[in-house]
């Protein structure tokens, strides 16, 4: 193929789109929807697995010291358990502090905050976990500095249902996003098949008059990237704008959202090229079909 | 240049639009097609163009079997032929002049020589003023002029035409007759469909009379009726 | 029965197609209406089936001012009218015995006399064997002729044919014309417009030509071409 | 109109269901897949609402009795709150159970179990709600009950907390499902709007020809509708069939997925009514584009 060409094809498929202006801005409003839906979808999916990560991040392990521990034996206990690389954040509770918020969780009660002395409530450390699902390790580790498990008081059972929960969530989320992602290519690929199908008269004659498979199918795929392209931009910027309308409304308002759980840019990159890749295959395939002449 | 060997096309429906027909068309020839309406002229056409296969028998234009044409081929076969189209089949999108150049386009030739080219063969047709018209936006006989200026715009060896002068008015008709003669006189194999009695009489090339899609007659500086 | 006052229509792109014509055909007339490739023959027909609008001047048909007629009574108008378009318009997924048949089922007539006559007229425009053929399965004429038993099916008070013999053989044409004259005699106003100067050479009917969007002759009993 | 012109129109529409079937599987395809999306919102709309409320009627209230109070006095006050209408279950705690409870709380802790004496938890009852919602309004009566504020204990904070999330997602849930459905009724007018696009040449010629709007369009119209109702009741059953899949499985091993708060019935002749409305009106509104011949 000669290389003026590409200018040739360029203005047919420019002059097409404005030509047959009521078939672009429906394929363009079509790809728009769909992109828009399927963002939606990428969106919420990244803001629950957000969420679900914040949750896991509140999940507290306890470790009490024995009555008899020295302040030594604490000293180094706290020093070797904060280079713990799964631990974010780990807080002393001296007896005396225990002893404070003890007397605060029954002040409504006088008879039981004062039932205890400040030498029943033990030390305890309590730990931050980036994730939830090492509580298991954390405390493996901490049973090897020394700790009887019934000295160790963590949530096994609410990191169990979370992991649980988080999972099936996470993966309930792909599924989602991939069933919009057919959809999406089902319902677009529809549209332009719907668009070439009322051209199919055309590329007959093209054919017959002598064009190639290539000079005929070129236009029409550079066409169907520009609607691509189009709806696909304009779906990408309404998607990320109305994301971070969301996240500023939710972080003063709601709870926090980690906005840098999303990447708005690749997001609108990913959008575009899904957009742009489903146009120009589907107008490529849809053309096939009547090259046949 | 264009062979028919024991041809028979039928269509899907049953219908025989050819039988059996054997045909020999030399290069350089001049020949008037002609029959009844459904005789198996357009069908023809487009077995040449290879726009449809025979059901037997087979083809050759230009030194080919068209049976041995691969599908990625063909475009190149039918460049080397013109062909105007019973219906036009004009692109609804392009103007006269576009519609002309696109079959420059699609060989390959440079922009300069297509803007040249196109408006001077569409001044010969009697189209200069409507260079810039939609299909649309066209008469019947304007849109078929602009199907015979396409046709022969990048000087095809061998030029089909199906009913070229069937909305043209007596007088245009003379001149685009005219212009298939020159075309031919420069070396063009012309095969021209048609059912104008007049100008068959009146040019005296030679017919091939079809009938119910056999060819009954073959004469040399015939005439449109059987001339007993 | 139709009446042209002053009527000019100029296309969107400033392309004049008729210029102040003025012209009555009263009942029972048959007139052919000759002319050059591009002289607005076609344009009259889509005026008087208010296809379009005139851009000056008015007409009436039947008695009834076409600019006068609501949107929704354009059908009912169009009823009175058959008409056989150069592009035959038939609808490509429908069989020739169904595009006929439409004709009639848009006036709201029984489905028996459909099934009754449908196959009759077709047979009459040599059809019997394509009864069930699709247009994209016939040739160039049968569609042609298809398009023309449509026109009359339903035998309204005028028929409009636009080039209706431009596909056909000199044979079936003759046949054409002929049923257009029975039609004609019966008290059907006929409007053709044709390029078939044989035709209307030997018919030696009322002959109104256009050159240019201007009416330039108008002779009862004329031939195509201007006789001195 | 004539009555026996119904008979020819649907002859008509199926015939052209049959001749045009690209477009037809096309147009059918679209509206199944926007009304199984829309259909998958509605669900999961009904979904989450039903869990929200789930965990709503978990909330307990829970009211003290004073130290001094008489087991008559007790019968009396668990008598009348058993009659409000707005608690579903009343337990009653005994002092001794309360001490039970305390000692199996801190079994591991053996000094603070054993710190409390068994006259020094009061008695008290816990009252489970059928509206989270209602807890205020309980929380009033029980104080004329003889209750002073000090004596109850019901979490205010979460309740309000939940109504107001649950408000959030109830509204967001709407809105998504309204997105939706206009997403649906875009894509699917738009693929109707395509697909007789390219008849457009056959409505100018049965308008030529003498047709009057309405039987130009009635035919396309009863296509529309069968359309519709294909494409809609294909994913309507799906739909329903997942969802039931879903109830069955989500009982079995998740939560309890309240079943009864989704009529499947209703649901599927709703999806069934959006996909033929849309797919009438669609037809309705393209076709009269191309009637103005
Ligand atoms: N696609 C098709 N499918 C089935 N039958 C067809 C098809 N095309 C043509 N025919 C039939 O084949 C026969 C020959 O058709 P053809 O178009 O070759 O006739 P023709 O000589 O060109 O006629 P005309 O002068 O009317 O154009 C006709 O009877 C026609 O009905
Ligand atoms: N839709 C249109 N828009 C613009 N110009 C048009 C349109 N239709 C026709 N014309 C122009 O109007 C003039 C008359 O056209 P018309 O179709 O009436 O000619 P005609 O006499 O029927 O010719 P033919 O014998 O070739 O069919 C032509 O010059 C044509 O180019
Ligand atoms: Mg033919
Ligand atoms: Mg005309």
């Amino acid at each position: 193929m000669r290389s003026n060409n590409w200018g040739f094809f360029l203005r047919e498929a420019v002059k097409n789109l404005r030509l047959n202006l009521l078939m672009s801005v429906t394929a363009i409003t079509t790809t728009a929807v769909c992109v828009m839906i399927l963002g939606a979808a990428l969106l919420v999916s990244a803001h629950l697995q957000g969420i679900i990560r914040n949750v896991g991040q509140d999940v507290t392990i306890t470790a009490f010291f024995p009555e008899n521990a020295s302040q030594e034996t604490i000293d180094d206990t706290l020093s070797s358990v904060q280079g713990y690389p799964e631990v974010s954040e780990s807080t002393y509770v001296s007896r005396e502090e225990a002893l404070d918020r003890w007397k605060e969780t029954f002040s409504d009660q006088p008879d039981i905050a004062s039932s205890v002395g400040s030498d029943v409530l033990p030390a305890s450390i309590e730990l931050q976990l980036n994730d939830p699902r090492d509580s298991g390790a954390v405390a493996e580790k901490l049973r090897s500095e020394g700790f009887e498990e019934g000295d160790l008081n963590y949530p096994q059972q609410t990191i169990d249902n979370l992991n649980w929960f988080t999972g099936y969530m996470v993966w309930a989320l792909r599924v989602a996003t991939i069933l919009f992602l057919i959809a999406s290519i089902l319902l677009i690929s529809n549209a332009i098949r719907l668009s070439i199908f009322a051209r199919r008269k055309e590329i007959e004659v093209m054919k017959l008059v002598g064009a190639s498979d290539t000079f005929v199918r070129t236009p029409f795929v550079l066409e169907g990237l520009v609607q691509g392209l189009i709806g696909a931009t304009l779906a990408a910027v309404v998607v990320v704008w109305a994301n971070s309308a969301f996240v500023n409304w939710a972080q003063s308002y709601l709870f926090s959202v980690s906005s840098e759980s999303i990447n708005a840019f690749g997001l609108m990159l990913t959008l575009i090229a899904v957009g742009v890749l489903i146009g120009v295959a589907g107008s490529y395939f849809s053309v096939r079909r009547f090259l046949k002449v | 240049m264009i062979y028919f060997n024991n041809v028979t096309k039928v269509y899907d429906n049953d219908a025989v639009a050819l039988e059996d027909v054997n045909l020999g068309i030399e290069a350089g020839e001049f020949v008037f097609l002609v029959g009844a309406s459904g005789s198996g002229k357009s069908t023809m056409m487009r077995l040449i163009l290879k726009e449809l296969e025979p059901s037997r028998g087979n083809i050759s234009v230009n030194g080919v079997k068209l049976g041995a044409i691969p599908r990625r081929y063909v475009p190149k076969h039918r460049r080397n032929l013109g062909c105007v189209f019973q219906d036009y089949k004009l692109l609804p999108n392009k103007t006269a002049a576009e519609n002309v150049a696109y079959a420059m386009e699609v060989t390959g030739q440079k922009r300069r020589a297509v803007r040249t080219k196109v408006p001077q063969i569409l001044d010969l047709v009697g189209l200069k003023d409507k260079l810039n018209a939609f299909p649309g936006q066209l008469s019947g006989g304007e849109q078929q002029r602009v199907s015979i200026a396409r046709a022969f715009v990048s000087q095809p060896p061998i030029l089909i035409a199906d009913e070229p002068t069937g909305n043209l008015d007596p007088e245009t008709s003379v001149g685009i007759m005219q212009l298939l003669h020159r075309i031919n006189h420069i070396g063009t194999t012309v095969l021209v469909a048609t059912h104008d009695r007049e100008m068959v009489d009146v040019m005296r090339k030679r017919v091939v009379a079809l009938e119910a899609g056999r060819v009954v007659r073959d004469k040399v500086r015939g005439g449109y009726a059987n001339e007993v």
